[in-house]
């Protein structure tokens, strides 16, 4: 056990991992430079150049050749440089990788884990922080987890790469180094599918996942200063989505808000709206909020901050579900 | 460009070679008269009502059943969705391409053992797949190799060239075949590209290739031969020119696009008929052979249909089932719905 | 005006439409071959091979170079052989036409058609019979019409080669040839965003798009005869929403079914559900119905049709709303 | 493959040529000093917190100065984003550069009459851009060419392919700049491809292409006239071979995947040193040039930074303004929600 950022976390379930010979990395630049931000780091030097692959630069192929190799049977880790990247590779992930286990009838089917850094708030270039995790979650096949901690990194990270179906593992680089927390040094896995209460609440529910997580805490924190007690969920995987915890939140709280960092339309908080409506339309005592990006593309750096959802603008909708009864 | 050629348009052996033997040269034409005979089947059967769609095979048998011939079990295939011929012969079951071009879900699953990947459709996709696949073998160690079939159109896609590349820089134990059929549906090949030969596009990665007639299947099997001992160190590129004598599918009208005089031409070089003539001057074939070839395809046909006809496609629920190992929550409520059992 | 099938219109809109030197078709077989449903069929004879092309098969290429084309002027309508080749374009589609107004600040725009025949029915091989609009619904930039009728697809489409903005028009190409209807014969255009009330209702509404429009005018009159009155709402454009006549609808009829041929999770339907939910939600006596697509890949010819929403699962879903008060 | 070359790394002419006009020589290096050092004040803005990211020229000035100054007004350039040099030369404001690396929205945008695409991100998608601005051309029968840069990473993408291909097709009036500077990020070319040069890839399209020492502006200029010349009639690669001298980004540290002493021997290489040599050896540099130069370049930047501070960035609400020509409902409510007239 010891302190570990999501870096550090990721890094370490990865050399664990590797200790089968059946997982390869893949990926622009993870090998001889440890990738962009350093969470391959060590791999190649440990594993060797043919488990840990620097390729060259195409994500079609980097994706491709993973399915590839998993039908095969190996467990190859791909990693998409920035998720924006990933449109790129598209065919092969929605209709190749996501396909195989019916397409063969189940002869064949495709473990492979697709690892990328996505998210808001670290002043990139266009492209390099966006949140499009809902256009796979239209795509039956592909599991999508997107942790927000240190632990739930290693665990998920872990569970996808035993998984047998493909998984989408998006890591949320705002927060890759600058939330730490204990994590044990042995391999465990957490379970995929599975969201988390982080603060059990009876007025209102929160639904996020990945960095919001970490900031709704202290907004949670402050209503229950004020004598309001706000369930927070972090869903952890998006899909498929843990639809009975949602459910049951909402039926105790009666209010439900969204947060997330994806642009608002089509979101994955559309599709949670929609569940809800469909299931628990009775529970509510007001309107569904959802409290996300823009209809635009994630805008450059300097308004960045703007476009993301923020403490203030979630305030907002929560004190105004409050005035429901 | 060189051509390989064996025989020539009447079927005489052009130039000394050494021949494989009579079995082998028998098996050659038995199988390209079996799938010529399964393909104007399932054609037939389209039109009757009683298939999907059909991608015919007719014209291209030479270099399916040369590539086919030379792999050994363990080795790899990862085909189009004109490629049965090819597929059968490495143990694909007949029942299996039938169930696929009838629209039944399960069509795609190769039987253990048999290592063909399912049809692929989007084109080209299926290139990198054979890239992962070899990738794979030379990781584990393994001596297997694999084997991909394309057509021209594909060429131009970008996967077509991912999938070229990493194999050159990983020097991987893959070999590309692309059947030059000389149309992309309604698309020349001068239209597709700049170049006269495909194979061109071999040597902008460096690769080994091979240029040969494709309805040559002497030619064929000659060269597959070749590239398959060579890519035990590296992909090989393989262009097999050739000609579909049919429609692109059962849709396709090729009026709009073929001059009739093309067809006749083409007609003109079937690989059937020139191999048959190879063998008859040799004395390798006669009418009783040939009667034998049909009367067994054709038991294997009404076989393969009269099972179908029993095994009805499997349902919704079947098919939901098959796409996450286990069901999600989401989904297992639907299959629940769907059985009735929710 | 004359009776004309969803084929012959588009063919004609495309007719007029390049009487103007700047709009050129491009595409896999549209020129020779006419397309392969023929909807461009004659264009490349009369307005010859420099305006009407036939490409090499490259769907990244055929969009990119689209891009392209319209940053320099010209108007082109590129055509993606059937809808689920679009995710070899997808870059080019989603990060690429849908930012070129705001990436270049204004000076450039990309005001490009991209036509393609979509949708489920016709017993194809997968792949080619995908519903897959909510994908682009999530990309801001672009507009997505889905015209289900002969007169709104060639006023639709004529709108679509006008509009500055980079349009997605899907063919519904199980109903190409099966219905017919006047249609006059000079251009007209029929606004985009604008849904149509097909039939107006007070008991219930359903909203959809596309070949469902068809025969849930049947669905409707059948509850007509027994006394049920059911609001029909075309949407035609599924982005942007009109948001406005679904709102409007919902709070008359206060029952909201969806029904659409896309995979459940994250479809439009999601989105109209959560709208609803944000906007309407005290108008509502019930739950939110969505009758879709199942969660799966579109699946082979010998399910589809149990796959495909059908009137026997709307009107589980319609009695159903009507029970609550 | 013959590479172009006239100047040695000393700076003196090899071969007989025949020179362009003193003024050219001299422009073309006061054009790459400027570069240089605007290149160098970005970066230190960047260390500063003042830009976002940048990514440098530094090394690679001499191939997009020849390139930028072949062209006329009208014709078109579709670069990436390490392409600063080369846009501003073809009338992008210095002040987008910056306002583009500081993380402001409003960067991408050339003013009415410059014809330079924004700032592409996505490795080879400019390509394609290229392509159908060149059709458009073609088709309006104007004169007017397009170049576009990318790097030797860029080459492995199924855009570029596509690319390539869809330009020797349709014989494109479209230069294609390949700045071949060894790496992409850490990966070298050796990774990237199996092959030495990056032209063996324009053989596969049939494609007329140059070699070119990219550190050799005088090389490069008569490279790159011919080039454009040739392009009249069909698309034209170039292979401009040159080093990155900084870090791929100011978010990059080299020494994980360079050795030192490469990076020393290509500093040997420098284009400017190189250029300021030989114009030396003429007579036509000497310090008080250079201070000139200097001084221009040093209050164009201040004036530019000075500028930009005074006009703040856009606003969110701006950049929602400018995603469709009229905002739909549902955006337009955002805006107004911005705007506080909710
Ligand atoms: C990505 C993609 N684009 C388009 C199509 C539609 N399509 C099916 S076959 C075909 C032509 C393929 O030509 P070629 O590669 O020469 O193979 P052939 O059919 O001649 O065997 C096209 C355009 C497709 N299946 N996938
Ligand atoms: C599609 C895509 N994949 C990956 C990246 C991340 N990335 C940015 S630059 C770069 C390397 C590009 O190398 P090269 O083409 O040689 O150009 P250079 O940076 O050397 O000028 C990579 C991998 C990207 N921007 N786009
Ligand atoms: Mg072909
Ligand atoms: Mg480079």
């Amino acid at each position: 056990m010891s302190e570990k950022t999501i870096v550090q976390a990721i890094n370490e379930a990865l050399f664990q991992a590797m200790e089968h010979d059946d997982v390869v990395l893949l990926g622009e630049d993870v090998a001889t430079n440890g990738g962009v931000f350093r969470v391959t780091d060590g791999l190649k030097e440990k594993y060797g150049a043919m488990r840990v692959i620097d390729t060259p630069l195409a994500e079609s192929g980097i994706i491709g050749t993973a399915v590839g190799m998993s039908v095969n049977g190996l467990r190859p880790i791909a990693e998409i440089q920035f998720f924006g990247f990933i449109y790129e590779a598209m065919d092969q992930m929605v209709s190749q990788a996501t396909r195989m286990r019916y397409r063969s009838n189940g002869r064949f089917h495709a473990p492979i884990v697709v690892r990328s850094p996505y998210g808001a708030g670290v002043n990139t270039p266009e492209l390099h922080a966006d949140s499009i995790e809902a256009i796979f979650s239209h795509s039956p096949g592909m599991k999508i987890v997107m942790p927000s901690s240190p632990y739930d990194a290693k665990g998920l990270l872990l569970a996808a790469i035993e998984d047998p179906d493909p998984v989408l593992f998006l890591e949320p680089m705002s927060i890759y180094r600058s939330v730490r927390e204990e994590v044990p040094d042995e391999a465990y896995t957490v379970t995929i599918g599975e969201a988390k209460i982080v603060q059990a609440g009876s007025d209102a529910t929160i639904v996020t996942w990945g960095p919001p997580v970490v900031w709704l805490q202290q907004v949670v924190e402050e209503y229950a200063t004020n004598g309001v007690s706000i369930e927070l969920i972090d869903l952890r995987t998006v899909a498929p989505l843990d639809i009975d915890t949602i459910v049951a939140s909402v039926e105790k709280t009666e209010r439900l808000c969204i947060v997330h960092e994806a642009v608002k339309t089509n979101g994955i908080g559309a599709e949670i709206a929609a569940l809800v409506s469909e299931r628990a339309i009775f529970s509510l005592v007001g309107p569904i909020k959802r409290v996300t990006g823009f209809d635009s593309p994630y805008p450059a750096g300097t308004i960045e901050r703007d476009w993301m959802p923020n403490p203030s603008r979630v305030k907002t909708a929560i004190d105004e579900l409050l005035t429901y009864e | 460009m060189d051509m390989t050629k064996w025989l020539d348009e009447q079927g005489n052996l052009l130039g000394d070679v050494t021949l494989p033997s009579d079995e082998l040269l028998t098996t050659m034409y038995a199988e390209m008269k079996r799938g010529r005979m399964i393909d104007t089947k399932m054609f037939k059967m389209q039109r009757q009502g009683r298939m999907a769609l059909v991608a015919p095979v007719s014209g291209q048998e030479a270099i399916q059943v040369a590539s086919a011939l030379v792999l050994n079990k363990e080795d790899w295939m990862a085909p189009s969705y004109r490629d049965s011929v090819a597929t059968m012969l490495h143990g694909m079951p007949l029942e299996n391409i039938i169930r696929y071009f009838k629209g039944y879900s399960d069509g795609g699953g190769a039987p253990e053992g048999v290592n063909v990947l399912p049809v692929q459709i989007i084109i080209a996709a299926q290139m990198l797949h054979a890239v992962g696949v070899a990738f794979a073998s030379k990781i584990k160690g393994d001596s297997a190799r694999t084997i991909t079939f394309f057509g021209d159109g594909a060429t131009s896609q970008g996967d077509f060239h991912e999938a070229l590349n990493f194999a050159a820089v990983y020097k991987l134990p893959v070999v590309f075949v692309c059947q030059n059929n000389q149309y992309a549906i309604s698309t020349p090949v001068r239209k597709q590209m700049n170049t006269d030969t495909i194979v061109e596009r071999a040597k902008a990665y460096n690769m080994a290739y091979e240029y040969v007639d494709g309805n040559d299947v002497l030619a064929c099997y000659d060269v597959m031969k070749r590239a398959y001992d060579k890519a035990q160190n590296g992909p090989v590129f393989v262009e097999a020119v050739t000609y579909r004598l049919g429609p692109h599918t059962t849709s396709d009208d090729p009026k709009k696009y073929r001059e009739q005089i093309e067809e006749e031409q083409w007609q003109q070089k079937d690989p059937l008929v020139r191999m048959r003539a190879f063998l008859t001057a040799r004395g390798l074939w006669d009418e009783a052979f040939e009667r034998a070839i049909e009367e067994r395809a054709s038991a294997e046909i009404e076989e393969a249909v009269a099972k179908i006809e029993e095994t009805p496609p499997p349902t919704l629920a079947d098919m939901l089932e098959k796409v996450y190992a286990t069901p999600p929550t989401l989904i297992q409520e639907q299959i629940d719905g769907l059985r009735g059992n929710a």
